[in-house]
């Protein structure tokens, strides 16, 4: 009816907060900024080593194991894995401090 | 000899001791802190442990604090044209 | 009283004359007056040292002094004017005559990288005591992020060129809030710690904004 | 011409007469010498005269007169340099050196308190008054060249009328004293005041030479006969008839202004005008007022050869409820004149109509447009003609 | 009946042309008996004479006040007045109190929400219903 206006889902001022099972686009759009954030920490500490010629476990495990965020699938970055959900897929929201942690990963097939 | 300037971006309260730890190694206690440490296969691993809280930049030389706050100072914006006789 | 008068010499002997402020910014009319009034002593004196920007790294002082950080002057004094020519696109030489024409304009000067969106003739009160001005001083707001009028905007990124506009503010005074006083008491305890507070805060008037013509952009541009 | 000194050519006039010949019936008054300090001088003089003293009202002058019995209406000009109002108030308006206190003691002394030419602002107000006309009027011009004679009149009235320089007087800091005498302070300004009930007295007839009632007062003629204002300029004005404050407060900014003038030269006098009067706020839309504006506004567009304005409805709502609103636009050809929105379609188009006749009036090639008097300064650029309107139109 | 003028008087801008300092004179009280009066008394001794000759457009004046708290007492030329108690202050102290009620305007302390004052029309004009279409419902 707003056209353009759509409100986001607000928590309603009550006493019952209703926290939408997804994110909003708002939310998801901030998400894949921290990623590229992290992406491009992690490119610039490899670039600053490598001009050492020095290596370091840490960022080379990394490098191999996570993806970037472009090879991301999006399920992968606002979802993370649950055994006990229908489609073995929970809100990553449900993941505690989920924004200044790094979860890129899931279980392959899920 | 590059430095690394280590800008601390996200608190680490509510984070794990251990990584509290970290950021209190590197001396970032509280936002907004800049600190300078040369590239180093340890520092590289901290930083790989805050990474989610901190930006780092590649910089050649180390500057003081007092260097960094002047970066940060903005431009007054005005000038004094003509002073009245003042006391 | 001996330390002072030390401490006195040090800073007038340091002074070297070339960093005497510009004649201009001595003030213009040194009134002295054949009345009752007391006689006005020199203009030089009545800036004090405080004012001047006074970098000492070139020549240290004989008595030992810790060579201290260049004591930052309390007012930005006058800026180096630009020498780098002004490059104006074809689209702002076309529309600021049109935008310098309409009858007012507006103008979002920052300072302290703070926006105040002024006219000529408005007040502004400054959230903050401005440091070593009297009233009666001319300020230039030479940072402004946007210069428009009814029809036209010029936008700058961040902030237009200085050379494009002027803009003049008179300090009028300080003016002070009304006492505010904030009770801090803890629970089960009943001593009651009253904080007051009555800050300062510096009051402009913006006098004048006047956008100058083409001619007088380039001319500055190429002749300084 | 070599400006004299002021003091010291009013004090040689006065050692020249002994006795000024104008003395009025009613109180007669001897005006002391004013360089010569008055204790020495005060008592030979009056020895000398006592013995002719016959007041109108037959009360004999016998007794040696004390120092303190003969009444000065103005202080003395001494009494200039230790107040120190009268120094504050030289500071606080930035007035150069070479403006002695004595000229402002002077200038705030209304010929209403000292109708002694020599010691109040008469001569230096009307001076002043013309300066500070001619500057403002010249602005006016300038900046609003189509601005009706009328709406000029309300305007020059409206920066440089008694009204303002009365609050402009008051801005400055400047006290009326309760009544004018010797003892005085300096920096009060000094006028006798009217008393309450006091009604104003007619100035006398106007120097109109068709002064009679029945005449009207057509604008062609005012621009001639009357003041900068459009009023009629009186005869012969009373000097010391008492006098409302404001025409006081205005005598006296206008005496600054000569004054100013007369030491410092007519730059100083123009940038004093122009900071203090013509730095005023006005809204000059604000002063006009329209009598048949939609009449009007076919009369210009037919004087100025533009095809005949006419109104169009632009939107409207509520024409059923009880608050329609039309918006109205006046299009003369293809271009629109004016808009007007208003209650009714009548009320919409003359409010249009007023919109596009102000449109029109207002046209300003400038705020910072050059005036004739910036030709006087050395080295001015060469001078391109001001648009001159035709004037208002006339129906 | 061409146009007529409305006849109004126009407001002042103090600043925009020519700047008049607010306060207009400075009355400071003393007391030779009283121990709180010894900062009043050396500020009139030492530093009142430099601080006349650098603001000459206030008149100052000097009285004696006896058995009572020194006092500096400001009048403005909106003909309002700010008095400041300085007992047992010290001269420099004087001296600041003496400078604020300088600096002052004489209005009265008021909460200020907005930096920006002004009585200028709005630049880009204001938005009307009856203009460009409104809201379309």
């Amino acid at each position: 009816m707003f056209g353009a206006f759509r409100p986001t889902n607000p928590l309603s001022g009550g006493l019952l907060w209703k926290i939408p099972w997804r994110l909003s686009k708002f939310q998801k759009a901030r998400q894949r900024k921290r990623l590229r954030a992290v992406d491009s920490l992690v490119a610039t500490l490899d670039k600053a080593l490598t001009k050492q010629s020095i290596t370091t476990k840490a960022v080379e495990r990394w490098k191999e194991e996570m993806p970037i965020e472009q090879e991301m699938v999006p399920k992968d970055k606002y979802t993370i894995f649950d055994r006990k959900e229908k489609k073995y897929r929970k809100s990553i929201r449900k993941l505690p401090k989920w924004t200044r942690v790094s979860q890129r990963v899931n279980p392959p097939g899920y | 000899m590059s430095y690394f300037r280590i800008t601390l971006t996200r608190s680490g309260i509510g984070m794990p001791k251990r990584t509290q730890g970290v950021l209190k190694a590197l001396g970032l206690r509280h936002r907004m802190t800049t600190v300078f440490y040369p590239v180093t296969p340890e520092v590289a691993g901290q930083i790989m442990r805050v990474k989610e809280l901190v930006t780092v930049q590649e910089v050649d030389k180390p500057l003081t604090k007092s260097e960094v706050r002047a970066e940060r100072r903005p431009d007054p914006g005005f000038y004094l044209e003509s002073a009245a006789p003042r006391g | 009283m001996l330390s002072r008068t030390i401490r006195r010499s040090i800073l007038d002997s340091r002074i070297p004359t070339s960093a005497l402020p510009p004649t201009f910014l001595l003030p213009n009319r040194a009134r002295y007056f054949n009345s009752t009034v007391q006689h006005v002593d020199a203009p030089s004196e009545s800036l004090d040292a405080s004012l001047l920007a006074t970098n000492t790294s070139a020549e240290a002082p004989e008595t030992v002094a810790p060579v201290r950080r260049p004591i930052r002057p309390k007012v930005p004094l006058p800026p180096a004017p630009i020498s780098s020519p002004m490059a104006l696109d074809a689209s702002v030489k076309e529309m600021l005559p049109l935008l310098a024409a309409q009858p007012s304009h507006y103008i979002s000067a920052h300072i302290h990288a703070k926006p105040y969106l002024v006219t000529a003739g408005d007040t502004v009160r400054l959230p903050f005591h401005m440091p070593g001005v009297v009233p009666g001083d001319i300020l230039r707001l030479n940072r402004a992020s946007s210069l428009g009028s009814r029809d036209y905007t010029l936008k700058g990124t961040p902030y237009l060129d200085e050379r494009v506009f002027e803009c003049r503010a008179r300090v009028m005074g300080t003016e002070a809030e009304p006492m505010r006083t904030k009770e801090k008491k803890k629970r089960r305890n009943r001593r009651i710690n009253t904080v007051k507070s009555k800050h300062k805060f510096t009051i402009l008037k913006i006098a004048e904004i006047k956008i100058n013509s083409l001619e007088d952009i380039e001319g500055s541009g190429e002749s300084v | 011409m070599k400006r004299l000194r002021l003091e010291r050519w009013s004090g040689q006039l006065l050692t020249a007469r002994s006795i000024p010949a104008r003395t009025r019936p009613c109180c007669l008054r001897q005006q002391q010498q004013a360089a010569l300090p008055p204790r020495i001088r005060f008592s030979s003089s009056a020895a000398m005269l006592s013995d002719d003293l016959i007041l109108e009202d037959g009360e004999e002058l016998e007794e040696e007169s004390s120092p303190s019995d003969t009444k000065y209406p103005s202080p003395p000009l001494e009494a200039a340099f230790n107040s120190s109002k009268l120094a504050a108030l030289h500071a606080r308006l930035n007035l150069s050196p070479k403006l002695p206190l004595q000229t402002m003691a002077r200038t705030l002394v209304d010929p209403s308190a000292d109708s002694n030419a020599d010691f109040n602002n008469a001569a230096l107000s009307s001076l002043g008054g013309s300066i500070m006309s001619y500057h403002v009027s010249e602005w006016l011009l300038c900046t609003y060249p189509r601005l009706p004679m009328t709406v000029l009149f309300a305007a020059s009235y409206a920066y440089s009328g008694p009204k303002t320089l009365q609050l402009v007087g008051k801005e400055w800091g400047v006290e009326t004293a309760a009544a004018p005498g010797e003892e005085v302070d300096p920096g009060h300004l000094q006028f006798s005041k009217l008393k309450p009930g006091q009604a104003l007295q007619s100035q006398g007839g106007s120097i109109r030479p068709d002064s009679k009632s029945y005449y009207r007062r057509g604008m062609s003629s005012r621009v001639v006969y009357d003041d900068e204002f459009g009023d009629t300029v009186s005869k012969q004005a009373e000097h010391d008839v008492p006098l409302p404050t404001e025409h006081a407060y205005a005598s006296f900014v206008k005496a600054v202004v000569g004054s100013v003038y007369l030491h410092s030269g007519s730059a100083a006098a123009k940038t004093f005008v122009k900071n203090h009067i013509l730095s005023r706020y006005l809204q000059i839309a604000s002063l006009f007022q329209f009598r048949e504006p939609v009449r009007e506004l076919s009369r210009l567009c037919a004087r100025e050869g533009f095809e005949y304005p006419v109104a169009r409805i632009l939107s409207e709502t509520g024409r059923r409820s009880r608050h329609p609103v039309y918006v109205v636009g006046i299009f003369s050809g293809k271009d629109k004149l004016g808009e007007g929105a208003g209650p009714s379609l009548g009320e919409a188009r003359t409010r249009a109509c007023v919109h596009a006749l102000k449109a029109w009036y207002l046209y300003s090639p400038g705020a910072n447009v050059r005036v004739p008097s910036d030709m006087e300064v050395a080295g001015a650029q060469e001078w391109e003609p001001v648009h001159i309107d035709m004037g208002e139109v006339i129906h | 009946m061409v146009v007529q003028g409305i006849r109004k008087a126009t407001v002042g801008q103090n600043g925009v042309g020519a700047f008049i300092l607010q306060c207009k004179r400075l009355d400071f009280h003393y007391c030779d008996w009283a121990g709180s009066s010894k900062g009043m008394n050396s500020f009139l001794r030492n530093s009142l004479t430099k601080f006349a000759a650098l603001n000459p457009q206030v008149e100052i004046t000097v009285s004696p006040r006896p058995r009572r708290h020194p006092v500096i007492r400001g009048t403005y030329i909106n003909g309002r007045e700010k008095a400041i108690c300085v007992r047992n202050l010290t001269k420099e102290q004087v001296l600041q109190k003496a400078e604020l009620l300088r600096d002052a305007n004489g209005e009265k302390l008021r909460k200020v929400t907005k930096p920006v004052k002004s009585i200028n029309e709005s630049v880009r004009g204001v938005w009307s219903p009856y203009h460009d279409g409104g809201i379309h419902v």
